[in-house]
């Protein structure tokens, strides 16, 4: 391998490749929002991607290497948890273009990295969630408790004090290892919880996790948020609205990007402004959506859009002021 | 009719052999249900573990881990005791090795650290070990049973340690921070480079020189010395080595010590080797496939090298076949290492009354004549 | 103060649901080991009956044909432990321990091949699965106080299978204690040959028990996966079959005693659960991690015999071989 | 022959058969345990089986019973052929078999191990109480009372036999085995065990009884059946038959009790025992009180019941057990509870000890010859000391010095220690024991189980022992054996010593009644001390 001399690619030798983290990519969330990017892009362009799912810890790095060795030209790696093992691969396949999704933080000539701004997504989540509870109680399920879940947090807390000042705010995590992204039960459990403490609209930021909390708040008769997919449909009527964190555009972009050659290294910030993060409405929705909230909405984005409002980023000083 | 009665090959040799082709059969039934062709999947498999570059490279890594660990099994079960607890003995003793650098790394130089690595993957290891075998000695609790819950505490203080104190700062990943710099064990292909071979690179370090030489100890111990002696002993009958003059809770204990410190050396391979920091769940199952490769292995280092050659392949093999197929993934594995579990350890002797009767019928007539 | 109570009074509820599959696994335990047989096998029969249990609701869009697929794999897994520990005196634990390393890697396997959604089945709508079933005057009894907020969250509100895991407690007393099967089962576990020389057949009890075992297994891996949650995910057994044998140890392998252990451990669960990244006055963020582990230690304590003495049925664990 | 023989037995010809068996053959792996074995059995009679150890008497009634099934042969039960597939056949067919080993469930009730397996209607509690009146009925007939509610393992146990005999009862039997019923029992308990056989028999019930002792074949029986390695070898009535004819067939030749004993004369004191008692942790007291000496060339016989402390009197001598108050003087060295010593340190006073169960404690079976030579010896200077290297070559070469001098066959250090007969095995733990030239040695039941070649051999090297100076504590329950090879002789009973006498001066009759716990020595002999 060590002998291959490819610079940029040419279309012939182009050999995209993804790895997927736990949960896989029919997790109906982060991992699937990956995946339809991914499925747009074959579809224009009729290249395939080799995909692999990771289904433990020390495979993230064999994964890559093995792409990058099976003669991968660029790899797409998914979620923070692959940061070490990319930040290792890229450095030992300098020819080789690597992009990752939630890491903003690494250095390397040939890496691309994505970050979103959750926070401003999730507080127009919020502001939806405040307008639709009758309760005035509503609730949110993080999955790992991890600062990035904290960011999802802290915006959605902001959205709904906008709107309503007093309404309470329950939240709970799931766990601190891995497996939190992927245990509906629990998280059905969660949101049982706060359902019966009053919550009458549950957001979640819980990957797999989070089909538990649709499940339960579906089974409950009140709302649940989706989040990262588009999960309104997964449970039309029950799911207030998704806030889309558009990974799938992340991934398109990537290999389009590095198959007509304009591949860059660096970080891309997506928020609101770029299209990286919005809410959901669709069909399934619609019904939900009164026009108060969907002005409501309407309002907060370009009030964010603006800079009239500035969503605090719980990951800049770990503190969350609403 | 016992095994006894058997010549030695077939003891050791057929039987064994009889019941992978059997939970091989069964495994390839399955594959085949599920709409792939079991032999083009075992030809990836095979491919995946030896032919591509770097893949015995692979494949000799795993097998590191299953030497550790099959040892771990073996070793107890010399004394009759089933120490399931490799894998939470394999998770402490990467602790072990976790706290030495973590501690040291910025103090000592990196080859001094890494020398007290080793014997602190070995010491906690056998902290791990020896707790169990004393709750069996003294206060008559089952093996089995405080070793699996053995196994959940040990994953339960790694998530409270990792997700916690030892969390990496600014870290999303319940992992510690990165080791110093020229904190590992070497790599192999690096040392085979400088020697002026090209070999492709793999994760194969030095633990597998280590994990070769544990089996020789471990050889060494059970079969040439005394305590080797005593510890079959007490595996046969506690009361006949009571009556030699020796106290079966000790040999017990320093067994299950033993035994920990072989598992903890497991992490040798993954901590020291490769990852170079403490993940969680770094023992991906090993210490549970510790105990096939000892089954296989029938307890005996020459045939636990086998097992673990085998069941290395098996993984390197296995994500190979994740690669190649959409339908089959790494589960595939476990799920054939659980049928050659099924079927050489709690089926072992499903097949020798049939090959009892067809060894003596063949026999029989050069017998009498 | 209100709400401490009612979060005190939820987080029971939740107990009961968390300790359901506990509860069916722990009796399953108990028939099992009350008969000779050790039964670490529980874990992988959950898992493998949960999977085919939302298969079978998957595809037939029926809740009861899950559960009956559920039961029938879960006993296929039990005549597999039979046929190695029972017919051919193999070793339990390493009978257990195969079909428990089989069930994880032949779910994932096999799900994937049927629906190609990474070894998860298909999300399972209300209608294919348990639902809860809200008792009369639940709303209204909201208003009592206390009895009515006992009432309304922790008596109603439960699927069928939650009333089965309770059921299932009182039937397995019964059985084992008040039966002449129950004789029999406590004999063969206690002394085979008694029951041997007495003209019973120890391979036949032993094989109904580990059936009546896998009944139980079925039962509580459809609730994981048809009625607590929607869908079989990997791994959703995720270590309670262990759980529910240190209940049944704790229990001391008896049936009250045994529920009453998997309420606490269910208790635990749900405590940590709620307990996970909330801050408490004065404490502070307690470490849910450390309470998770709490069963596992209890367990220990008590087989080292600094709470109480746990023994086993004398015969556990030993196949009965008459001829050499 | 063996057709002429049972006709000669009945004597009457009239009389119904309960049982008859015809060509019973039985392998075990390579062992044959029956070899066309017949046996007929007049109803209404008791009628014994007497046979060496190993010779095939449990395997025989076991077949009868249905808890193995015969390679070949036919039962007839009151003349009808019956086919006895399992124990439920048997018990079908009016058998009762009350095991060696109790088949009691320990923790179960008295009542609930009488119905166990043979209950009325499903549901417990009404059976039991059906069940319950019903055998009221049996107890009073045959007064057999005893507490249905009581736990099993609290009973004595006679009383536990008393249950298994319940069991046979309540199950309809009209023939009823006891296989070795009186191994267990007190001399009292014996006699209560035969009272109740009498009034079974007055009632109708046939019963097969295998003992070993004799005395009580004479006693109670009707008819008795000899069997030896694994054949029957004549039926004969009792009335016209005398233990020494039985005994002979038994082994096969004229028995040769007495190996020469000759006095001899012994030395200084080597050990002291002094008010030895031990208390199990069940509180149990099995050893009370015990006191005596042991000379250098002398042997003191240990005699008693099995069962009766002598056991753990062994076991304390040789470290393995604790002691909980008295003392063992060797040489210099006080053992006391405050100072116990283990196994190894005694060892290392120049004990030896040759153990009763070689199969759990004297060897390790599935270990080769060689290895279960050195057993306990691993660090003597033979092994190379202290050094924590075991040899195989310096084990084998010891093993095979051993083997020629001991006469063990076969002489191959290599064979499993399982793979050699109970004789052999026997020898090979003396050779072990024997060659560390102790000066006590410690002897439990020495020919338990082997033949009578490899017993003359034994005795004659326990002689040579005691000749060459060395201290011998020998225990048997085989009286026989204490009387030919002790000078002095200690009895026991419940764990005490009921005194010691000189061999000179007493009969197997006197000890017999101290063993019976009847008696104990006069005064004159007391001062054998
Ligand atoms: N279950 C068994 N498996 C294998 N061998 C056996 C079994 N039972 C008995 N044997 C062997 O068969 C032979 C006859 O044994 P059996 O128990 O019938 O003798 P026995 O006359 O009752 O002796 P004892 O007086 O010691 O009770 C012995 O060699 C014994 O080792
Ligand atoms: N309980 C047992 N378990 C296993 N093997 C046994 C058992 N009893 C006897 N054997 C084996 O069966 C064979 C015959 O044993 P047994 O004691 O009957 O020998 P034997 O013919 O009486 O010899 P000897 O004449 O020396 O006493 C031997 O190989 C012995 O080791
Ligand atoms: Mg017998
Ligand atoms: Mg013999």
């Amino acid at each position: 391998p060590q002998l291959m001399t490819t610079s940029t690619a040419a279309a012939a030798d182009f050999k995209p490749a993804v790895i997927y983290d736990m949960g896989g990519k029919f997790d109906k969330s982060f991992n699937e929002g990956v995946w339809n990017g991914v499925e747009k892009f074959t579809k224009e362009t009729g290249v395939e991607v080799m995909e692999f799912e990771v289904t433990n810890e020390t495979q993230r790095e064999q994964a890559m290497r093995r792409m990058a060795e099976r003669g991968a030209t660029i790899v797409l790696g998914v979620g923070f948890a692959q940061a070490d093992a990319i930040a290792k691969v890229a450095a030992d396949y300098p020819d080789k273009q690597f992009s990752i999704i939630d890491v903003g933080w690494l250095d390397a000539p040939n890496l691309r990295q994505y970050v979103f701004k959750e926070h401003e997504g999730s507080y127009l989540v919020g502001v939806a969630a405040a307008l639709a509870s009758k309760t005035d109680k509503v609730g949110f399920v993080g999955g790992m408790d991890i600062p990035l879940i904290r960011k999802f947090a802290c915006g959605y807390v902001g959205g709904v004090k906008s709107v309503n000042g007093s309404a309470a705010v329950y939240q709970n995590m799931t766990g601190t290892t891995p497996s939190a992204w992927n245990d509906p039960a629990k998280g059905a459990e969660l949101t049982r919880s706060q359902i019966d403490r009053g919550a009458d609209v549950v957001y979640h930021a819980a990957g797999g996790t989070g089909v538990g909390v649709i499940q339960a708040a579906a089974d409950a008769g009140k709302l649940a948020i989706g989040v990262d997919s588009n999960q309104n449909g997964m449970a039309p009527g029950s799911v207030l609205t998704s806030m889309l964190k558009r990974v799938d555009v992340a991934a398109y972009e990537t290999f389009k990007d590095a198959m007509s050659g304009s591949f860059s290294s660096g970080v891309k910030v997506l928020g609101v402004a770029e299209g990286g993060v919005d809410w959901a409405f669709d069909e399934n929705n619609a019904s939900l959506i009164t026009a108060s909230i969907k002005s409501a909405v309407e309002k907060a984005r370009s009030d964010i859009l603006s800079g009239k409002v500035v969503v605090h980023d719980f990951m800049s000083d770990t503190k969350c002021p609403y | 009719m016992n095994a006894s009665s058997l010549p030695r090959w077939i003891d050791i040799g057929l039987l064994p052999v009889l019941n992978l082709i059997a939970a091989l059969t069964v495994a390839g039934v399955i594959i085949a249900i599920i709409g792939e062709n079991p032999f083009v999947a075992m030809g990836v498999m095979i491919k995946g573990a030896f032919v591509y570059d770097g893949a015995l490279g692979y494949t000799l890594f795993y097998t590191t881990n299953f030497i550790f660990t099959g040892l771990a099994v073996a070793v107890a079960f010399h004394a009759m005791l089933f120490n399931i607890g490799g894998e939470g003995q394999a998770m402490i003793g990467g602790l072990g090795v976790g706290l030495v650098v973590l501690f040291l790394d910025s103090v000592l130089p990196p080859l001094l650290v890494v020398i007290l690595a080793v014997p602190a993957a070995a010491a906690f290891g056998a902290v791990w070990g020896v707790i169990p075998g004393w709750l069996q000695a003294r206060r008559g609790s089952h093996i089995v049973i405080t070793t699996i819950m053995f196994n959940f505490i040990a994953s339960s203080i790694m998530v409270w340690l990792l997700a916690g104190m030892l969390m990496a700062p600014g870290q999303m990943s319940p992992e510690t921070r990165s080791f110093a710099d020229g904190i590992n064990l070497p790599l192999v292909y690096e040392v085979l480079q400088m020697a002026g071979f090209s070999v492709s690179r793999s994760p194969l370090n030095l633990s597998f020189v280590i994990a070769l030489l544990a089996c020789f100890g471990v050889w060494y111990l059970i079969w040439r010395t005394k305590l080797g002696y005593i510890i079959r002993a007490t595996g046969h009958s506690e009361r006949a080595t009571i009556y030699a003059g020796h106290d079966p809770a000790k040999i017990i204990m320093l067994v299950m010590a033993i035994s920990g410190a072989l598992a903890g050396m497991m992490s040798l391979n993954e901590i020291l080797g490769v990852q170079q920091r403490v993940i969680l769940n770094f023992t991906s199952g090993y210490g549970f496939t510790g105990i096939a490769v000892a089954l296989m292995g029938r307890n005996h280092p020459i045939g636990i090298v086998l097992a673990s050659l085998l069941f290395g392949a098996l993984y390197q093999g296995g994500a190979e076949l994740d690669f190649e197929f959409q339908t089959i993934t790494r589960e595939m594995v476990l799920m054939i290492q659980g049928l050659i579990i099924l079927f050489s350890g709690a089926l072992a002797y499903l097949f020798m009354p049939a090959v009892v009767r067809i060894y003596s019928s063949l026999r029989k007539p050069t017998g009498s004549g | 103060m209100a709400d401490l109570w009612l979060q005190f009074v939820l987080t029971i509820d939740a107990t009961l649901r968390v300790a359901t599959p506990l509860i069916l696994c722990a009796m399953a335990g108990l028939f099992s080991e009350r008969s000779g047989i050790i039964d670490i096998s529980l874990e992988g029969k959950m898992l493998m009956s949960a999977f085919a249990a939302a298969s079978m609701a998957a595809l037939t869009g029926s809740p009861l044909l899950g559960l009956a697929g559920g039961i029938l794999v879960s006993v296929a897994l039990s005549l597999i432990h039979g046929f190695a520990c029972v017919t051919h005196k193999g070793n339990q634990v390493i009978s257990g321990l195969a079909i428990n390393i089989l069930a994880s890697g032949l779910t994932v396997t096999l799900g994937i091949a049927l629906f190609a959604q990474g070894g998860q089945t298909p999300f399972l709508n209300k209608s294919e699965r348990f639902t809860d079933i809200v008792l009369p005057f639940a709303e209204q009894a909201e208003h009592v106080p206390v009895l009515g907020t006992i009432y309304k969250e922790i008596i109603s509100g439960h699927n069928l299978l939650v009333w089965v895991a309770l059921f299932s407690v009182i039937v397995t007393g019964y059985v084992v204690f008040r039966t002449t099967f129950g004789l029999r089962l406590r004999a063969v576990g206690e002394k085979p040959e008694a029951v041997d020389s007495a003209g019973g057949s120890v391979s036949g009890l032993r094989f109904q028990a580990v059936i009546i075992a896998g009944v139980l297994c079925g039962i509580a891996g459809t609730y994981l996966s048809t009625a607590h949650g929607a869908g079989f995910i990997r791994e959703m057994a995720a270590g309670k079959g262990y759980i529910a044998l240190a209940a049944l140890i704790f229990g001391k392998w008896r049936p009250v005693p045994a529920l009453l252990a998997c309420l606490m451990f269910g208790f635990m669960e749900a405590l940590a659960a709620r307990l996970q990244g909330v801050e408490i006055p004065v404490i502070g963020n307690i470490s849910t991690d450390l309470i998770l582990v709490l069963p596992y230690f209890l367990t220990v304590i008590l087989l080292a015999g600094f709470i109480g003495k746990a023994s086993p049925p004398r015969s556990i664990g030993v196949p009965y071989i008459k001829e050499r | 022959m063996a057709d002429k023989t049972i006709s000669k037995a009945r004597g009457d010809d009239s009389s119904p058969l309960a049982i008859s068996l015809d060509n019973i053959n039985k392998t075990f792996g390579s062992v044959r345990a029956n070899k066309d074995v017949c046996l007929s059995v007049v109803q209404g009679t008791i009628h014994g089986i007497v046979g060496e150890n190993g010779a095939g008497k449990s395997t025989l009634v076991s077949i009868l019973y249905g808890f193995y099934s015969a390679d070949s042969g036919t039962v007839a039960i009151s003349g009808e052929p019956v086919r006895l597939r399992s124990a439920a056949d048997a018990i079908a067919a009016g058998i009762g078999m009350v095991h060696q080993h109790f088949m009691l469930v320990p923790n179960f009730t008295v009542l609930e191990n009488i119905i166990l397996g043979h209950e009325v209607g499903s549901d417990l509690k009404a059976g039991a109480r059906q069940a319950e009146a019903s055998l009221k009925g049996i107890t009073e007939r045959y007064g057999l009372s005893v507490d249905l509610q009581a736990v099993v393992q609290d009973l004595p146990v006679g009383l536990q036999q008393r249950v298994e005999i319940l069991k046979a009862l309540y199950r309809g039997a009209r023939i009823l085995i006891l296989d070795e019923p009186t191994g267990v029992l007190t001399p009292q308990e014996t006699e209560q065990l035969f009272d109740i056989l009498g009034t079974l028999k007055a009632q109708g019930v046939t019963i097969l009884l295998i003992t070993h002792k004799l005395k009580e074949i004479m006693a109670v029986t009707d008819f008795v059946s000899v069997m030896r390695s694994g054949e029957m070898v004549d039926h004969l009535q009792t009335a016209q038959t005398n233990p020494q004819q039985l005994a002979q067939m038994m082994v096969g030749r004229p028995v040769l009790l007495d190996v020469g004993y000759q006095a001899a004369q012994a030395g200084q004191a080597m050990l002291n025992a002094e008010h030895l008692t031990v208390t199990e942790t069940s509180g149990v007291t099995s050893l009370s009180d015990v006191s005596f000496s042991v000379h250098q060339g002398e042997i003191l016989g240990i005699a008693g019941v099995s069962g009766n402390g002598q056991s753990e009197l062994l076991e304390v001598l040789a470290g393995i057990r604790k002691i909980t108050s008295g003392t063992v003087q060797i040489g210099d060295r006080k053992i006391t509870a405050e100072q116990p010593a283990s196994p190894s340190e005694v060892k290392g006073l120049g004990l030896a000890h040759v153990p009763e169960d070689r199969h759990a404690m004297g060897l390790i079976l599935p270990f080769t010859a060689a290895e279960s030579a050195v057993l306990g010896y691993e660090y003597a200077d033979m092994m190379g000391g202290r050094s924590p290297i075991l040899s195989p070559a310096v084990m084998a070469a010891h093993c095979k010095t051993l083997m020629s001098s001991y006469d063990v066959r076969p002489a191959e250090p290599s064979l499993k220690s399982n793979l050699f007969s109970g004789g052999n095995q026997q020898k090979i733990v003396l050779a072990r024991e024997l060659s560390s030239q102790p000066d006590i040695l410690l002897v439990g039941q020495p020919t338990r189980g082997v033949d009578i070649g490899a017993i003359e051999f034994i005795h004659k090297q326990l002689f040579a022992m005691r000749d060459k100076g060395c201290a011998v504590i020998l225990v048997s329950v085989e009286l026989d054996e204490i009387m030919s090879l002790s000078d002095r002789v200690m009895v026991m009973n419940e764990g005490k010593s009921m005194g010691i006498v000189r061999k000179a001066d007493t009969d197997i009759q006197e000890i017999g009644l101290m063993m019976a716990g009847v008696t104990a020595a006069s005064p004159r002999q007391q001062k054998a001390r």
